[in-house]
């Protein structure tokens, strides 16, 4: 069992022949992958790392996907994705930054109400660990174990999982959400799925100030996780964002800020780490 | 993206939400023709104008031209003013509040009302804010403004101005890729809703397709701007130590690191997820421009490679003539010879975040 | 057990105030049904047939309604359906006709893929015998049963229901699926349901020219149909829609005329009565 | 309702469909200008003009005038002419087909394009039409156009047209509330895909939103508009029993049941779901103004109660004087009143429709 996909998901790549979709494609591939094919528009009949190109999604549906590494330029993601889920491929990864913001509200609804599972956008991927890779995480700093993790941010999530493979903790799964305001998926939905996922024994969450997804997650493993989570919140020192002024602030209620993360984390019993490398030191306290 | 009161508002207009007549003018000259009593509102993209003198009335061309030259000259929470609204004076009866944001806990547009406006809304007690979530799928139907005509107090023909008022708003919303669109105060004059302030900001990822919106340069100091058009994610800071790494999340953790270790960080800059020399390279121009007492260099190389980045530090310091402390974590693909050939020029680089910190830290001590 | 709706649906009426919404109301009351509370925006606290009535659906939910109907102008039924999805109201049926077609559409969409059932627009409700009744069908003619009525009619329902209680056929429903173009449900969705529902022993299918709803059931009867099926058509007279053209009969390509159905229903072991009055002696024959 | 091409034109235009450079003429004098050559066509609602002379060609002023003198005078399939649209002539390339539609089976909307455009779209082969259902909730995005470009063989900047047309046909398909638009043939001519011809049909049940459109009397019979204006559905047949009935599956089904028993009706006409002496007594205001030999009235009381039928009957028995056999069934609420009162008037009426058309069809055969 794992979460989300495994080593039968048949991958396609829309973008394949971008300077991103090309690259992480091999780099995919490397990491033991099925990529089946990939699409890019007027580039049908081309080969990627030998994988066949196609100018639709609907002809790559031949290889029976069910996910998809949507690396095109912002502007062209939301068709890509409505393309990708009006063929039925199940899981959407937007790797792409700075889509506007109702695109990703539109993609992320529809998702939502239609069984889709959406990742990103702006985010590294998922990375199943000796099964699958979709996304940009390097290949280098994973081993297969039984910690799962999940992130709202790219890189510090790879310096908390290389962390973790040098401190001897493998990883079952590792979750990049995105860094944008609206994505696919919130800290909430992948805890479930951890917490039914039997190959996961230990969770790390690596938060970020800004929004109450961390306090939703702490409200949540303290009526719904049985297993040890320990975290990491990025933007202690940052000054508190001025944009959405006063309104926004309604929503939150005090809450978004690094403080009130770090503080329903700990009410939820959920060590939360100083420093990013402690995390391996903070997860021992609690996962034997 | 911030806009000016006069260009919320000039979308409202657009949308059929009701505006005070006026006009904007960037010098006392540009006003021309004053009927009755006007008021003279300082255009910033800060809150609070109103304590700070930035608004004020007048009844004639003369006065109103005077009180402009007044507010023009003046230096709102460090915004200049740049322009006034010249608008008709209302008949206030009440003031009301309206609202429309994105709330990323349900990932849905979130309609806030509430019959307590015309104060900052942070202040209404919770119970007095009357909140709907948005279905995007079905969007604002007229019953919508059913719901909340019924909490906000209004029937008859108001409800039917509010109503409308919302489902308009929204398709701003909607249209212009809106961030959050409010209205504070919503004032009924004389029998109408009127918008008496807007507040719009724009999703700045979708300017390519508002055309029509210029991007307001007031919110980001030269610096900033300079960078962000090189394509940095750049903020300055307060501190004095410059700062380069990669991906938002891990500069913000080394940021926090520097703070909880004593030091005070000068800058926030992600190089993102590039490999270029001259990406690496150029960052340091503007790192250079704050002026900072040392440099801290923190990467994590997945797709970006740390034997670029070596290169391009390398070539920062000679094209630069850096003689500053310079800092280096190098740790990922290529690490080693990375950290080698930064040796070999004579620069500390560490494996980990921890060593490169506690060194940077040793070196500030010993500078001071 | 029975279709859609039952004696313990908890119905309000959207329009109650009106001059049909009110008619309506009553006649469903003295049919049993539980009529639990009216909207009419702006006649909030008024009673109709002591109902309480309420300015939106938003305030009648206190009733814990799971149906409503629709009596409301052609002009607003696209926000009184939405109003009613939005609060969670499972079975919407819509009386009014001259809805536009595209509101019919963006209804009829979102319902189906969210789970609502919406019956109508413009059709006479369902009735479900001895149990309850949500829209406009006489109370007279029923008479508790075993046969399942589904048509695309309104009066031509009430002599066919008619014709079967005269001959002792009582009904276990009679739904009227609505005269429009895009309706919620077709022939297929209720065969379907017809063909769970204990109470029901056979079904008569009361169909019309246009479309291809009923060629499609004929398909459906054919393979998944046990109970036995009969039906009338109306509208072998009529001459050939003209307005949609070409393009209109290309989706049809010959099927939609009277001749076609009726070979349709053949080929799937469905007796076609000639006369409405000949359904109860039809009927006889496949279901003793 | 059906648009006229050159109406239809005007809505592609406003949402970016190419159309040929033309303008409407309703009579010679409206053309004053012509560039080189010109096509003049008859603006009916109904195909096949061209067979009939309603297409011609020109290449000045003059004779332009001269070929729509010709074209306004003629009849086509019934059809007066009433303008005609005159357009500059394409040096066409290619010809191709494109529709967007509403699917009653799949309850959403449907697009067939093909290569084989400028013929009727039946006498296409079903493998030359491609076909794609609109998810409503998706819409009609870019990848649409890349699908159906693909298999149409456009690709390169032909496919970005092609895209641009289908999307924007579609928003028009949607805001226009229509049931059919259609361009046959959309052409290539000199590198660029126009709409050379446009069939576009609005839900009539919307067009209250399109105040723009005004609505088109030429597809019903003056008398069809008369007793439309009042409130009935009614279409004239060309037979001689006046029909009466409530219900469209049931006058439907009465119609049908004529038939079948040898009499051919004169019209259809629902009464509707309403319950009222004047709109019964009306009814037979249209229906004898058609020249019956007979009529039937066939009501099954619901909602409508066969007294106030009843009394409806008698009513226009007196005040139009009818002395046509007039045959009745009545059936449902208070039938046996209503029964009671038309027998007091001399009136036949039945307690089924079997019985009432057999007796008609003895008095049919009794006048013969």
């Amino acid at each position: 069992m794992s979460v989300i996909v495994d080593e039968n998901t048949r991958i396609i790549v829309q973008g394949i022949t971008g300077h991103q979709g090309s690259f992480h494609s091999g780099e995919m591939i490397k990491f033991g992958a099925k990529v089946v094919a990939g699409v890019t528009p007027g580039k049908g009949g081309m080969k990627v790392h030998d994988v066949p190109v196609y100018d639709t999604v609907e002809e790559a549906m031949v290889h029976e996907p069910d996910a998809t590494m949507i690396a095109v330029p912002a502007r062209f993601v939301k068709d890509a994705a409505f393309e990708a889920m009006y063929h039925g491929i199940r899981v959407v990864y937007i790797l792409t930054e700075k889509v506007p913001l109702h695109d990703a509200l539109e993609i992320v609804t529809y998702a939502r109400s239609h069984g889709y599972v959406v990742i990103g956008p702006n985010g590294p991927g998922i990375t199943v660990p000796g099964k699958t890779k979709i996304g940009i995480m390097p290949n280098h700093i994973f081993r297969k174990g039984t910690v799962a993790v999940a992130s709202r941010s790219g890189t510090l999530t790879y310096e908390i999982v290389n962390a973790l493979t040098l401190n001897g903790y493998g990883q079952s799964v590792v979750i990049g959400l995105g860094g944008d305001r609206i994505t696919g998926l919130n800290f909430v939905d992948v805890l479930e799925l951890f917490e039914k996922d039997d190959d996961t024994e230990a969770i790390v969450l690596v938060g970020e100030i800004g929004g109450t997804a961390e306090e939703e997650a702490a409200e949540y493993i303290k009526k719904n996780v049985s297993k040890p989570v320990v975290a990491y919140i990025a933007g202690r020192s940052a000054p508190p964002g001025k944009r959405m002024g006063h309104a926004g602030a309604i929503i939150t209620r005090g809450k978004g800020t690094a403080e009130s993360k770090i503080k329903a984390f700990n009410e939820a019993g959920v060590p939360v780490a100083e420093f990013p490398w402690e995390i391996p030191q903070v997860l021992e306290k609690v996962y034997k | 993206m911030n806009l000016y009161e006069y260009q919320g508002k000039e979308l409202f207009r657009k949308y059929g939400v009701p505006t005070p007549q006026g006009f904007v003018a960037y010098k006392p000259e540009d006003i021309v023709n004053v009927e009755g009593e006007v008021v003279v509102k300082a255009q910033v993209l800060t809150g609070g104008r109103g304590k700070s003198g930035g608004v004020k009335f007048a009844s004639s061309v003369e006065e109103a031209r005077q009180k402009a030259r007044e507010i023009l000259a003046m230096e709102i929470k460090g915004h200049k003013v740049h322009a006034v609204l010249v608008e008709e004076k209302l008949k206030i009866e009440k003031e009301y509040y309206l609202s429309i944001l994105i709330d990323r806990s349900t990932r849905a547009p979130l309609i806030m009302a509430s019959p307590e406006g015309g104060v900052e809304i942070e202040s209404v007690p919770d119970e007095k804010i009357y909140k709907y979530s948005v279905n995007p799928e079905i969007g604002v139907q007229p019953f919508v403004g059913r719901i909340l005509s019924k909490k906000m107090g209004f029937s008859g023909d108001l409800a039917k101005q509010f109503t409308k008022i919302l489902i308009n708003l929204y398709r701003l919303f909607r249209e212009y890729d809106a961030e959050l669109v409010e209205i504070n105060p919503l004032v009924l004059s004389e029998g109408k809703l009127i918008a008496a302030d807007s507040k719009v900001v724009i999703d700045t990822d979708s300017l390519y397709r508002h055309p029509d919106l210029e991007e307001n340069a007031e919110e980001k100091t030269p610096l900033e701007l300079e960078a962000n058009k090189a394509g940095y994610a750049f903020v300055e800071l307060d501190g004095n130590i410059g700062v380069i790494a990669n991906g938002a999340g891990l500069t913000m953790a080394t940021l926090d690191t520097l703070l909880l270790y004593g030091l005070k960080p000068r800058n926030f800059l992600d190089l993102g997820g590039t490999d270029s020399v001259d990406i690496t390279k150029n960052a340091f121009r503007y790192v250079l421009k704050a002026n900072p007492q040392a440099i801290l260099v923190n990467i994590f190389g997945g797709v970006t490679k740390c034997d670029t980045v070596a290169q391009g530090i390398i070539a920062a310091k000679d094209e630069f003539k850096i003689d500053l402390p310079i800092v280096v974590r190098l740790s990922g693909v290529h690490e080693e010879e990375g950290r080698k050939m930064l040796a070999d020029a004579g620069i500390h680089a560490f494996a980990d975040m921890r060593h490169a910190i506690e060194k940077l830290k040793s070196i500030m001590e010993g500078s001071q």
